[in-house]
């Protein structure tokens, strides 16, 4: 089994979510993170000073996926999230060594 | 003579405020009434939320319970000294203690001085209002860092030492009073003195950490915008509730206080924009206050077309003020007190022998009225006020930090002084 | 022919609304219309923020829902019943049916018995912004658990047999009234009413899930604080307006008012202070209502010497008699209604007989007045109101609970009534 | 005995303000002053937290922003010629120059026309207030899409082309005055104005990106319904403050306003409850807007259970309304503007026809009254009025997409407007 | 060196937390991320108009424990959090390659 | 590919960031969350009754990164997330399997 962790913009978000969907995948997790790159953040104003806020609002998908679907995800989630701009995020594969789904106890593929 | 007899019985049942100088006008009183509500609002909410989203997170409840317990202790110090040693007696300081406790104002009693037509228990709550929003204003230049029991301390010290005696002096027939200084609503008594107070405040306790930096930012800008709206609309009372009575006079200090509030919100916008290249939320709401600040002490004296370059000047000169004070020279003011209330109180002062209308300000001048005479008057005053101000306000904190800490520890500063000096956090989740 | 002159010189000058006493005075209208605003305020948004700022994120519109569902069916009500059966006719305990509907309210109409100085729709609005207020309160007692539907069914009866009744036994010419009993703007009709329905309801209810329990917190203190803001505000429209006239009174209302509020703001604050080691902005908030519920009935009678006794016994028996009824009766009154409103409404009532002035007092009761005799009367008056709801509230509830459940699921409870009863929820990201 | 019987006479008719027509009546401005104090409080906080927490998180601070900014606008505006070409002359679209820059106000001069007994400085600044919240209703139309320099310029464009010669027409001596069009505070002037001004405007501008979908939520509800009770409390002020006295229409005008708001409230909230299943807060919120905008021509003429009917078809009508523009018709008007102030304020002008008493009509009517005839005349209102607004708000539109593009980029829509437009976010953690 | 990261149901967090603490487990980190999977979302309300919201609030819980916890861990969890209604969420299990505690510099074992 | 994952002060985050940019680090994503450990919390209080909370604010830190650049990574956390008081938070050290660039589709270290 495998986690796959995206980074993505937020605004992407909906379309990711329907790509996934569209290619079979019904199960994941998001939290709102900050992500710091080579994307630039942007200025802001406090009463005629003007700051930098670097880092930049971004959605962390963490999908848990049998290995056979690996590439599926990953192109689906690369298409989707993708604007061809600087900071459209990133995609992390980590192996998972076992997975158990709490209200049965089933573990491995089935749980997922 | 019967008839005629009749007649005047009939007529001595008239309540009319008009008929004999010192009665009760029902009209006047229903506008103080009014106008006491307005002030209060100024304060609790409005100075308390405009500051609140002003500081971080963190600091959010610290600020809200300063502004909270400031109203509480600044209400029961006049009812125990500070009306009293305020609009009692002749001394060019301080009045004297012919009211202590409140214990010469009668159920029925009528206003002393000016404002004739209303109780004088209304005149004591109204001028209350004005003693709790001033040291209020002055949190914005120690918030973030300051200990609460300091805080209570040097509050207290400060309306005794600072604001009872200005008070006295420019409305409580002191000093001021005398040199036939104007001050409507109170650019020297309130703007000038929680300006000037603010910035000694802040060199004394120094700067917060990470100050100047990018950290230090709003965390909550609409409870900033909300905040000046009540600020705007509790202005209302405070300009044109001055006016003592519900006539002509009240309508043209509110027209004129809205007029400045629109044109100064609209300038610092401008000059903002100018400057950075985008106009903001919390500048449009600042150089409203700008404008308010500004007009304050004129707002009885001007007209529709004084208000709208009083107001220009506002917006203008508080902006680079502010660039001033803490771009320049590094002194963390923290929201700013001394380039807005300050900046615009006195100025305001000074601008209103120019921009007053003749027959009014000669009744506050003696004799026939010479704008330039006048200026000089207003200059003296605001000198005195200034120099008292820097002295007391030095005396106070000094005389506090022998007591008891001033600030939290660095640490705690980090933490945040919700969790460390109340236990308690703003939100939830 | 000079006669004629110096009567129509006079005339001129005279614009008094007073010359017969049942005719309309401007300026006493225009603070009752003003009052009227302030005690909306009070509920809406006041007591809401308060309110909604002290239960947890998912519950926070069920308690807006509540506030605002409840002033708008008592506003119906109180159209189609409630102020006939309240201020009309003679019974004991309710009056009669002759201004259902409002049919008696001419355009012209000048108001009925007290308040002879404006007009009766003025009357009939500025009273039901007192009947809105008074079950809104309770909703401080059953928050975070009562279905939506049972909660409007119970409020609506609860208005019927409880605040109605009451309000016409004290106010509207029935059996308290005949007595002699003294309560300005609501210590009984307002405050024990709601103070005492609350313990009966948190006691049918059941205490929340988790109750006693650190999870049941303030989701957002700074909304705390601007709620009680407005209360403190407001109250100023419900003590000051309650004088009918803008003068003395009012004056001295308002003043007293306030004088309560900082002081038991302040008493509060320092009680917890002495136990916890902190003091809270929640604390010094909840204090400062206490201090006003507490002044609400005396504010007619007391001077400000009276009234910072009056604050400092709100700030601290009511600070204990929270932690009486939740820490060591476990009773979930959620809000703390009764130990605030309940506590603070019957020890105001009981006070006033003492720190009342002599010459306002008499006129209440009979004859000449006796500080221990007016005591006895206030203490029957008290009794016949806490009886009175105790039977009442429980016999509403109870109907209610034939009809339409009063709780939500466990489940549903740990969800949140936000999502439950009404699909919304409060904050998006 | 005649000169006798010439004085009671006299004195007989004196209680009231009017009877030399050109003086000041304190009571009166005591509650226009606070009037005014109270519509700026519908604007500023209000209707920008009303419509701030209607939107997404990213947009809050430009809706607030551009509720800011329209009212400092439209107050310099209505100084340099607003309230001239609005009140001043005799033209049938426009009035004339004479007071330009308020030049023909003077400090002790009386109100013109009706409101005879308050300044003519607070008859400006009164009016003034409800040239600022027309075109800050209008946000509602174009909010999260419209840049903001093009924001400000439509804005000064849409108050001269639509809002100055609408309130000419209607309360300044022009074409609909002269037919006997009764508009009590703004049902045509106000309401239907901004309502169809918001269709044409968000046509113009085409749909946010995202609608209709699910993602287009309130992102703070507890914002919206804070800003709701602050348009219920401020539209005591605009309602009975149109009275122009503290008298019995005063009393009466807030009465009815108070009971279609929570009827208006009531039956939005039923309807829903029908339809999905569930009451919500921002429903009851709404549906009380509903009730005040359509109350609001009519609040000088009905009585009570008048204003039981209004508020019911208010609540139910512009239910349904919303769900055909946005549901049916899926036109964007983001914020419901039509629907609810347009549909309001234009059943309420045709409405009070039918509701109103006899007598009061027929002072804006010429000679006796028929409801058919004025019905009639009503109905001619609207016709000029909706399509004056259609096609010049169509024009001012128009005309600053000439200068200036209207809307952000998608990419920016999609940032949000808060750091987009002003470099700022309005929450930060 | 195992991380266990739990997806549970937040109304079940103070259950959780204080059988992990019953079973020894005195570290870990929370965060509040959205869950996306078999349980449905609800309906909300908008002026008349319903919108569904398919993602529901959910706590992620992150436990470093030795290899030997693993069993003990999983299984206080899974009986914890359990409800045996749809959506009670999911148990993953990665094997970490060190840890380090930052106040001492210590690794391993000694670091959790 | 290594992702570490840092548990920090929350006031400390300005240092550490600075430090990871001077040596070289500049991506990486930041989460909010909560942790309990040996730090005890602190005590609220709501009208006189006292309360603990006993989960505190921290910062998550991922960052990803070739294995080569460890060390240096895990020495300049340590030094600069470091006051030496309980709770200055953990390194978890884990291995990713691969990385992918959105925008360009790279993967592997040209990803990162
Ligand atoms: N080394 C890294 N470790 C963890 N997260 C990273 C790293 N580099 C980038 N990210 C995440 O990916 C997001 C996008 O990265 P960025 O360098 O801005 O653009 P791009 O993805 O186009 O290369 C960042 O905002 C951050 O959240
Ligand atoms: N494939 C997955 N990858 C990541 N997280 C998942 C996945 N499937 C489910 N989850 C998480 O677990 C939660 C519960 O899953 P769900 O399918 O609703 O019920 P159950 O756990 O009973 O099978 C989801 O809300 C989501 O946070
Ligand atoms: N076993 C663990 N699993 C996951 N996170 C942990 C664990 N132990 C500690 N943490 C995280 O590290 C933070 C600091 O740990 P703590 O025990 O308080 O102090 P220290 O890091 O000094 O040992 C905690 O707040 C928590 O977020």
């Amino acid at each position: 089994m495998k986690l796959i962790t995206a980074i993505i913009k937020p605004f992407k978000l909906q379309e990711v979510r329907e790509a996934l969907i569209a290619a079979g995948i019904d199960g994941l997790t998001l939290t709102e993170v900050k992500g710091y790159g080579r994307q630039k953040g942007h200025t802001e104003l406090y009463r005629g000073a003007e700051y930098t806020v670097d880092t930049l609002p971004k959605i962390k998908l963490e999908i848990l996926i049998e290995d056979d679907k690996l590439k599926v995800v990953t192109e689906t989630i690369t298409s989707s999230a993708g604007t061809g701009k600087i900071g459209d995020g990133k995609i992390f594969i980590t192996s998972v060594d076992d997975v158990i789904r709490i209200r049965t106890g089933e573990t491995g593929g089935d749980a997922i | 003579m019967k008839l005629l007899n009749l007649c005047l019985i009939l007529l001595a049942t008239v309540s009319s405020p008009a008929i004999f100088a010192s009665e009760i006008n029902s009209g006047d009183t229903a506008w103080i009434l009014t106008s006491t509500a307005l002030v209060l609002l100024m304060t609790l909410p409005g100075l308390a939320l405009f500051y609140g989203g002003l500081v971080r997170t963190k600091n959010v409840l610290s600020v809200l319970m300063q502004c909270f317990a400031i109203a509480c202790i600044v209400s029961v110090l006049w009812v125990l000294y500070g009306y009293s040693l305020s609009f009692y007696g002749e001394g060019n300081f301080f009045g004297n203690g012919d009211a202590l406790f409140l214990s010469n104002v009668a159920r029925d009693g009528l206003s002393v001085g000016y404002a004739t037509s209303i109780p004088e228990s209304l005149f004591v709550i109204f001028q209350m209002t004005f003693a709790i929003i001033t040291p209020a204003l002055v949190v914005g230049a120690f918030a973030e860092r300051m200990k609460f029991p300091a805080m209570c301390l040097f509050s207290a010290l400060w309306l005794t030492l600072v604001y009872i005696p200005a008070c006295h002096m420019v409305w409580g027939g002191g000093l001021l009073t005398d040199w036939g200084v104007v001050d409507l609503a109170g650019g020297l008594v309130v703007h000038a003195t929680c300006g000037v107070a603010a910035l000694v405040v802040a060199m004394v306790l120094g700067p917060r950490k990470g100050f100047p930096g990018p950290s230090l930012v709003p965390h909550n800008r609409p409870m900033v915008v909300m905040g000046a709206a009540f600020l705007w609309v509790g202005w209302f009372g405070f300009n044109a509730g001055s006016a003592w009575t519900a006539g002509t006079d009240a309508g043209m200090a509110m027209l004129v206080t809205h007029i400045s509030a629109a044109v100064g919100a609209l300038t610092w916008m401008t000059a903002e924009w100018f400057k950075t290249g985008k106009p903001t939320v919390v500048g449009i709401a600042t150089g409203m206050v700008a404008g308010l600040a500004t007009i304050t002490p004129a707002s009885g004296t001007v007209g529709p077309q004084g208000a709208l370059l009083i107001g220009f000047l506002a917006g203008s000169v508080c902006f680079y003020a502010t660039q001033l004070i803490k771009g320049t020279l590094k002194i963390d003011d923290s929201l700013d007190v001394f380039p807005v209330h300050g900046v615009g109180g006195i100025m305001g002062i000074l601008l209103l022998s120019f921009l007053g209308t003749k027959g009014i300000l000669s009744v506050g001048s003696s004799g026939d009225f010479n704008p330039i005479t006048q200026f000089i008057i207003q200059l003296k005053g605001v000198g005195v006020i200034v120099l008292w101000t820097v002295i007391f306000t030095w005396i106070a904190i000094k005389a506090t930090s022998l007591i008891t800490s001033l600030r939290v520890g660095e640490e705690d500063e980090s933490e945040g002084l919700d969790l460390i000096e109340h236990n308690e956090t703003g939100y939830q989740n």
